[in-house]
């Protein structure tokens, strides 16, 4: 109980930290709102009117505890640039965002742990070192570029969907779904393939421990051993390395998002970013964060649900 | 019962090819329990392994014959083997510590080897884990059931192997230095436990360790192992006291006595 | 196969930037936004293709001798996309509020002679100016000028116009929906259903082209066009915009006209286009382009003519044997620009100017740039907001907003005042004309082309037009045979 | 004595590639067969020839000699984003892990929080404060790489702090900077090794996506993440400069990972 | 009388399960109550009692390596120095031989080249190992070779202290009776006082000159070897010397 108590306060603490440093890393990168919003049109007069009207006048602290005040009560404030409500702008792209974040996180596990347990369990043979050269390859590649070689082959040569066809979960649940598996699957593929490797080596160094032998000793077949014993073990470095894997899916999602045209939160945020549309960034970044943090939080309770080596008395 | 014959064991992982067990025999017979005594790395373990058909690893060679009530180990497939191990032969390894699956509850590994080899109903299975871990002399049995590993102690988790080795009453019993990490009123204890089992279920047991009072409280016969080698075989008594080999006098004159150095 | 004409009276139209501008034509600033707002929105005037202004809501108009009184006689029978009829009172409600008479600031300068808005009767309405203007008619085009309806309370969101198209729905960086106005005054729209579909990523757009999930994109670079197959047309006209290296006048090195006029010398235009562009472009000379006929001046473009030993000695003379160095600072978000200032770098080295790129996002740029005039040199485009040469040539005035080059020449600034106040027609003309000569022979900025624009339509697909502004006329789009 | 094998052909294999990408970077900073730079209208897209080994990009400039002054900027970058990444994650993971207590806790709070963001995301904010560039990227990728190296540090140094060997400096009167950094630190460089390869791989990809958002690398100097984010503008037309640059990626990745994994199975 | 080298008083000694400056001295486990005694110069003390009493922890917090204690610890010597009972953990593995026994004089600067090789060399050569092992990774050596180099590190700084923590127990009895002698040697040659601990109280009465018996935390019986293990007072003491054999007078011969 102290234990859950004590990490929601440091999560907490955490997701104030990320939204402070949004905050300052606004004040101090040049361009401004009102600057973004008058573009070409802006003179210095219309410009100090703007800066007053939306309140940027007022000094960094005072601007941000109003900002997080609100935002603790479920306001997320208006856009500068588009005049709406953060929270209307959000709401129909993060369920979009999440998706594909969500989807990539599905693929990566169920591609790289079936792959990563073969690999470990035919070392040493043909198998083994292709997937080792393939995975290298795959890893190598920035995701962008995987995204394009996906819609060209996907899209172009063998006209399994649309390239920038994306289709609204609105309209059609099943079409959005499928549109968004090929994304997915870009942002998904060179996390695979770390994994991949590391679960593979991971199962190989579990599988040189004594207790293995133990194992073998009571009569289990390989199967056994391997998947009731050795997998479990195996899986917890796999666990934090997907915790920490998942801002960079998210970080993937915001380039993906731009080479598959999806509207998600990705996009709005370098667009926002662009505007130096604060209320957005700040909303986006600071909810992003809040749900890195609360997987790695997660994470750490299965890890004591795994492991009960962590599992603390009291 | 057991007869190894000329058993050699290669390593090849290093630029040399090295050899650490060279023709080593041994016979056993039902009920019987013999000692393997000699320094650390003479190849204890090695040869105990290899008897229990556990040495499997590429980058290593074995040569000889281990035939256990005619199933000769080191040739016969995995499945055969399998249907062995954990049910006739049972092994308790030299390192307590990691020896154990850390994510699984004491009593699942306890019982692991019945459920693999009988159709016993859950119930029968904790029964009888219950009864073998009391019988270890383990306070507590049912709360220990649901511990973990990491939660025992040293000797604790000592016990908690030698109860899942004994769990199916198994026809040979390979004890790999079960008393190392005990303090002596615990040893103690299995050593009685060891006899008390070699009695009730005439299991036969192979005792290694390099405590050589321990060795002469338990066993019949004794062979002493020294680089590789067994330098010395026969009866225990015979052995302690007439040893023929070199390393054996010099073993036996390393026992601790109950007497003051410093008056030498 | 299904209802072809029901599949293709529906076209999805690429665009770049997102609509993140409002809606009422008021306050839309974006060029981006503008050449959409285009097809929902009419003032009484508008634009031809060809640059001449013609009536829209208004049927025709007079303007009186001194040019200070404008009358307009409205059309019958024009109605709002919420079926409202236009009245009078809409009218001077827009014009009103367009010119910052009610509170909200003007987007065009010129409003500020409007002196009043007047009704004389329900189909007339009076526009009176402080001085006479012969450009006014131009403003009046302008989206910035649209008519809207005096009842409808929130234009920033809820775009009702009298175009040829109306609004169905926007969402922020994904699209804008149009359907077709069946009550348009004029000549209706052929195709039914347009979806502007915002395109993020320039590196897409050739596959979402070749896959189909958008019929048409403007502006294409050459090498995307390269791309396209057979199932597209590819429009080639020109984007209307003034690509220079626009040259800070006060910093360092540069606030010698000789510097500048090296820096002339030295650029290669016609390897720039060749280079960069594919030989498309058309080169300028100064701050017009070709599509305002009236006040382009060809020969211009023969002020200085690549001469690398001219160049060089002209920066002996100011003193940079030696060259000097020179940032040109390039917005990352418009890949055309960036190569033009990689091929100028390598220019530049041959007259022993180390220039190099700083790449800047677009904000930076606005900001620094822009605004804060805190740079040596950019590449950038510049348009014209109407279709008047003062759009274009105000901005150099010693003690303009704009002037983000810190061009001040007493002579420019006298010129131009005369320019804008006199009556005459042809004195006019010329005295734009004149002030594009010496932005030319100061070498205020080092002036490059028109860009060359390409528009792909698919083929089932026809009849794009260009306009000598930023405008996309989907209503003249057709489906072909 | 056992001497173990020296040598497995994970690091010979994993050598000779790194050796080769070495090679060929550090050549490049003195000879290319052509300026990268040098743009010819000529031979614009012009095809693989004997004078241009890998033809040509929209420029007409030499796709051989950007590879190879490409492959020596992505070098650089990518190792001294992880030089600072890793130094500066030493030091904090070094002194948070050895002293624990309140000053760990707000640090790793702050730790937390940066990992929190996602990684390109924070190099872009980088970039807009101080300008983009070599020099720049690698001062924001190398910052923005601390968190995960400290938080690994960290954990290593907890471990190690408890060791025997440790007490017994102190008992023989080690100062605590001497345990940290003569002691301790050595016990780290194994788990530092692969992730170093990893952070290495990170650092390339970061680089190449950055510049995918116009912030990376300045043209027209080239590198090799800028070069992919060039070539996918026009892969339909020249697909070979895509793929040079990206083999020569792999290449040096795939070099790297092995050299790491063969050094540690020894 | 010889001199005092140790004095303890009253000590109390505490771990901590686990604690943050959320929850500071939460679940705090007394594991030492009360400890009190001496120990003079030359003298070898054994400490038995049953594995998990707090022997190594007593061990600890003499030589100020536990945190949280209460009582008085009072050194007379300089530079006491301790053997860790895990062979495995208490060389540094990325350190050769060499260095490990040259840190002590590089830490106190006395570092000089001519005669530190001779320092080392010398120490190795009590230790019962030769220059050989200099070049030598803790990983190339066997446990009894470990222990070796431990004890040679702890007599670089000549302590008149020195607590060996089982020294012996991880290893097989040849190399246990070398290591025996050795410690005798060094306790002799040079008047180490020693606090050895040990649970194989053979051994224990083979070195010793006083013996303290310890369970659950306390020390509860002390007193010369011949007083403990032929006239044991507690109970507990007496089923220790039953189990390890050495309760029957005639084993004495
Ligand atoms: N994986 C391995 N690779 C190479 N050599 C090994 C390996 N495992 C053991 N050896 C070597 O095999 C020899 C015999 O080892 P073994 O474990 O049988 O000794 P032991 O008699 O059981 O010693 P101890 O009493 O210390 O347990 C040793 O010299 C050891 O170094
Ligand atoms: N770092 C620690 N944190 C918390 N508890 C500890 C720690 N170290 C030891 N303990 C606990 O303190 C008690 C005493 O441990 P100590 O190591 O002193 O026993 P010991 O007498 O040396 O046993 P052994 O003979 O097994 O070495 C044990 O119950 C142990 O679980
Ligand atoms: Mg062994
Ligand atoms: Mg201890």
């Amino acid at each position: 109980m102290k234990y859950i108590i004590r990490k929601t306060a440091s999560m907490a603490v955490t997701v104030l930290i990320v939204s402070f440093l949004v905050f300052l890393a606004f004040s101090v990168i040049p361009g401004d709102p009102a600057v973004a919003k008058l573009g070409t049109s802006a003179t210095p007069e219309k410009l100090v009117k703007l800066r007053e009207e939306l309140g940027l006048n007022r000094p960094l602290p005072v601007r941000y505890f109003e900002w997080i005040k609100s935002f603790l009560f479920g306001d997320m404030g208006t856009s500068y640039s588009y005049g709406v409500s953060v929270r209307s702008m959000l709401a129909g792209k993060l369920p979009i965002t999440f998706c594909l974040t969500g989807m990539s996180f599905v693929l990566i596990i169920v591609i790289s742990i079936p792959l990563g347990i073969s690999a470990a369990k035919y070392e040493d043979t043909l198998f083994s070192k292709i997937t080792d050269v393939l995975n290298q390859a795959v890893m190598a590649v920035p995701a962008f570029f995987t995204g394009i070689l996906i819609t060209y082959a996907a899209g172009l040569v063998l006209h399994l969907f649309t390239p920038g066809g994306y289709v609204s979960y609105r309209e059609s649940m099943g079409g959005f779904l499928y549109y968004m598996l090929f994304p997915a699957l870009a942002i998904a593929l060179p996390k695979t393939a770390m994994n991949v490797r590391l679960l593979k080596s991971s199962v190989l160094k579990e599988a040189k421990l004594d207790y293995v032998r133990t194992a073998y000793s009571r009569g289990n077949s390989t199967n056994d051993v391997l998947y009731k014993h050795v997998l479990k073990n195996a899986l917890i470095p796999v666990i934090t390395f997907l915790g920490m894997t998942l801002s960079d899916i998210v970080a993937g999602s915001l380039i993906i998002e731009q080479v598959f045209s999806i509207p998600g939160i990705g996009r709005m945020l370098i667009t926002s970013i662009g505007n130096r549309d604060y209320p957005v960034v700040g909303a986006i970044i600071t909810i992003v964060a809040f749900i890195v943090i609360f997987i790695n939080y997660i994470v750490d309770i299965l890890y004591q649900v795994i492991d009960p080596r962590t599992r603390r008395q009291g | 019962m057991l007869d190894v014959t000329d058993l050699n064991i290669e390593f090849h992982d290093h630029l040399t090819p090295e050899t650490v067990v060279n023709d080593f025999d041994l016979h056993m017979d039902y009920g019987e329990i013999v000692g393997l005594v000699g320094e650390s790395g003479s190849g204890k373990t090695m040869s105990a392994l290899a008897i229990a058909g556990l040495l499997s690893r590429k980058n290593m060679k074995k040569r000889g014959r281990i035939e256990f009530e005619g199933t000769d180990i080191l040739n016969c497939p995995r499945n055969e083997l399998r249907s062995l191990q954990g049910k006739d032969i049972s092994m308790v390894f030299q390192e307590p510590m990691n020896s154990l699956d850390p994510l699984k509850k004491i009593g699942y590994q306890v019982e692991e080897s019945l459920k693999i080899h009988t159709d016993m109903s859950a119930k029968n299975r904790k029964r009888l884990a219950l009864r073998a871990l009391s019988e270890v002399e383990l306070p507590d049995p049912k709360g220990i059931y649901e511990l973990y590993p990491h939660e025992l102690s040293g000797g604790m988790r000592q016990r908690v192997m030698i109860a899942a080795a004994i769990i199916s009453k198994p026809k040979l019993l390979i004890c790999d230095e079960p008393t190392t990490a005990l303090d002596v009123t615990i040893q103690a204890q299995i050593l009685e436990l060891l006899k008390k089992i070699n009695k009730r279920y005439n299991t036969a047991i192979l005792f290694i360790s390099h405590d050589l009072s321990l060795v002469r409280k338990l066993c019949k016969r004794v062979l002493v192992m020294y680089r590789g080698n067994v330098v010395e075989s026969g009866e225990a008594e015979q052995v302690f006291s007439h040893p023929e080999a070199e390393y054996t006098r010099l073993l036996i004159a390393a026992i601790p006595k109950f007497e003051k150095l410093r008056k030498d | 196969q299904g209802d072809k004409a029901a599949e293709s009276s529906k076209i999805v139209v690429g665009i770049a930037q997102d609509l993140e501008d409002s809606l009422d034509p008021h306050k839309a600033v974006a060029a981006g936004t503008k050449e959409v707002l285009f097809n929902i929105y009419e003032g009484l005037l508008k634009p031809a293709p060809d640059g001449n202004i013609i009536p829209a809501v208004a049927e025709s108009y007079e303007v009186s001798e001194d040019g200070t009184r404008y009358s307009f006689r409205l059309r019958n029978g024009v109605k709002f996309h919420n079926g409202e009829p236009v009245t009078a009172e809409d009218v001077k409600y827009s014009i009103e509020k367009s010119a910052g008479m009610t509170g909200d600031e003007s987007l065009i300068p010129a409003f500020s002679l409007i002196k009043s808005v007047d009704i004389e009767d329900p189909s007339t309405v009076v526009i009176t100016l402080s001085e006479g203007n012969l450009e006014f008619p131009a403003y009046l085009a302008s989206a910035n000028a649209a008519v809207i309806p005096a009842s409808n309370a929130s234009p920033d969101t809820i775009p009702i116009g009298t175009g040829p198209y109306q609004c169905v729905s926007r969402s922020p960086q994904e699209n804008l929906v149009m359907k077709r106005f069946d009550d348009y005054w004029g000549e209706k729209a052929y195709i039914e259903d347009v979806t502007f579909k915002i395109e993020a990523n320039a590196d897409s757009v050739v596959m979402d082209l070749l896959g189909g999930s958008i019929d048409m994109f403007p502006r294409l670079t050459t090498s995307q066009v390269s791309q396209l197959s057979e199932d597209f047309t590819v429009y080639e006209g020109t984007m209307n915009l003034v690509q220079a290296l626009y040259l800070n006048n006060e910093y360092g090195p540069l606030k010698d006209v000789r510097v500048r006029q090296a820096l002339c010398y030295g650029t290669d235009i016609d390897g720039l286009l060749k280079l960069a562009f594919d030989g498309k472009g058309v080169p300028i000379g100064s701050s017009m382009f070709p599509s305002f006929g009236k006040y382009y001046m060809d020969e211009l473009n023969d002020v200085y003519t690549y001469d690398v030993e001219k160049a060089k000695e002209l920066l002996k003379e100011a003193g940079y044997e030696n060259g000097f160095d020179l940032k040109i600072t390039v917005p990352s978000n418009y890949q055309p620009h960036v190569d033009t200032a990689q091929v100028l770098v390598e220019q530049y080295k041959k007259i022993g100017v180390n220039a190099s790129i700083d790449l800047v996002e677009w904000n930076s740029w606005l900001s620094d740039v822009y605004t804060n005039r805190d740079f040596e040199s950019t590449v950038i485009g510049v348009d014209a907001s109407n279709m008047t040469a003062r759009a274009l040539l105000e901005r150099f005035c010693s003690d303009a907003g704009n002037n983000f080059i810190n061009f001040n020449d007493a002579r420019y600034d006298e010129t131009f005042k005369k320019a804008i106040t006199t009556a005459d027609d042809e004195e006019s003309t010329a005295l734009y004309k004149e002030l594009e000569r010496i932005l030319a022979e100061d070498a205020a900025n080092v002036y490059l082309q028109d860009m060359a624009e390409f528009v792909a339509l698919n083929r089932k697909f026809t009849g794009y037009e260009f306009y000598p502004m930023y405008i996309q006329d989907i209503a003249r789009l057709r489906l072909s045979e | 004595m056992k001497r173990k094998r020296l040598l497995n052909h994970k690091l010979i294999a994993g050598a000779v590639i790194t050796a080769f990408v070495v090679l060929v970077s550090a050549a490049g900073f003195f000879y290319t067969p052509y300026d990268p730079n040098m743009m010819d209208a000529a031979s614009k897209f012009a095809g693989i020839s004997l004078k241009h080994p890998l033809g040509c990009d929209n420029f007409g400039r030499d796709i051989l000699s950007r590879i190879i002054s490409g492959s020596g900027t992505t070098l650089v970058i990518a190792f001294c984003t992880v030089l600072i990444g890793s130094v500066g994650g030493m030091l904090a993971g070094a002194v948070t892990g050895y002293f624990g207590g309140a000053a760990d806790e707000i640090i790793m709070r702050f730790n937390d929080a940066v990992l929190a963001f996602p990684s390109i995301l924070l190099a872009l904010v980088f970039i807009s404060v101080i300008g983009s560039g070599k020099y720049k990227v690698i001062l924001a990728l190398g910052i923005v790489f601390i968190p995960s190296f400290a938080r690994l540090v960290r954990a290593e140094f907890i471990k190690c702090r408890s060791m025997d060997y440790v007490s017994s400096a102190k008992l023989m009167g080690a100062s605590d900077l001497r345990i940290m950094f003569v002691h301790i630190l050595p016990n780290t460089m194994k788990v530092m090794l692969s992730s170093v390869a990893i952070g290495f791989n990170n650092a390339v990809l970061a680089e190449a996506g950055m510049s995918f958002l116009g912030i990376g690398v300045v043209p027209p100097d080239s590198s090799l993440g800028r070069m992919l984010s060039e070539a996918q503008a026009f892969i339909f037309v020249k697909p070979s400069y895509a793929i040079f640059s990206g083999a020569m990626i792999v290449l040096m990745i795939l070099g790297f990972s092995m050299l790491s994994e063969g050094l540690e199975a020894l | 009388m010889e001199e005092l080298v140790l004095k303890v008083d009253k000590l109390n000694a505490w771990y901590k399960t686990r604690g943050t400056i959320f929850n500071r001295g939460e679940n705090r486990r007394q594991i030492l109550h009360d400890i009190s005694f001496e120990i003079r110069r030359g003298e070898i003390a054994g400490l038995v009692g049953e594995s998990g009493c707090g022997k190594s922890t007593l061990g600890k917090a003499i030589l100020s390596m536990v945190k949280d204690t209460e009582g008085e610890v009072l050194h007379f010597s300089e530079n006491p120095q301790m053997i860790f009972q895990d062979p495995y953990g208490s060389l540094n593995p990325s350190k050769t031989v060499g260095w490990i026994l040259e840190e002590p004089l590089r830490i106190r600067g006395e570092l000089k080249n001519s005669l530190r090789d001779e320092l080392v060399i010398d120490m190795l050569r009590r230790a019962g190992l030769d220059e050989s092992y200099l070049d030598r990774y803790p990983s190339e050596l066997s446990g009894g070779q470990r222990q070796r180099v431990c004890i040679a590190q702890a007599l670089m700084l000549k302590p008149s202290l020195i607590i060996a923590d089982e020294p012996v127990s991880a290893l097989d009895v040849t190399i246990q009776s070398q290591i025996i002698r050795l410690l005798l040697e060094l306790n002799r040659e040079l008047g180490i006082a020693f606090i050895f601990i040990s649970h194989d109280l053979k051994i224990v009465y083979q070195i010793c000159d006083r013996v303290m018996v310890m369970s659950g935390g306390r020390i509860i019986e002390e007193g010369s070897d011949e007083e403990v293990y032929f006239h044991p007072k507690c109970e507990y003491t007496k089923k220790l010397l039953r189990a390890a054999g050495c309760d029957q007078k005639e084993n004495r011969n």
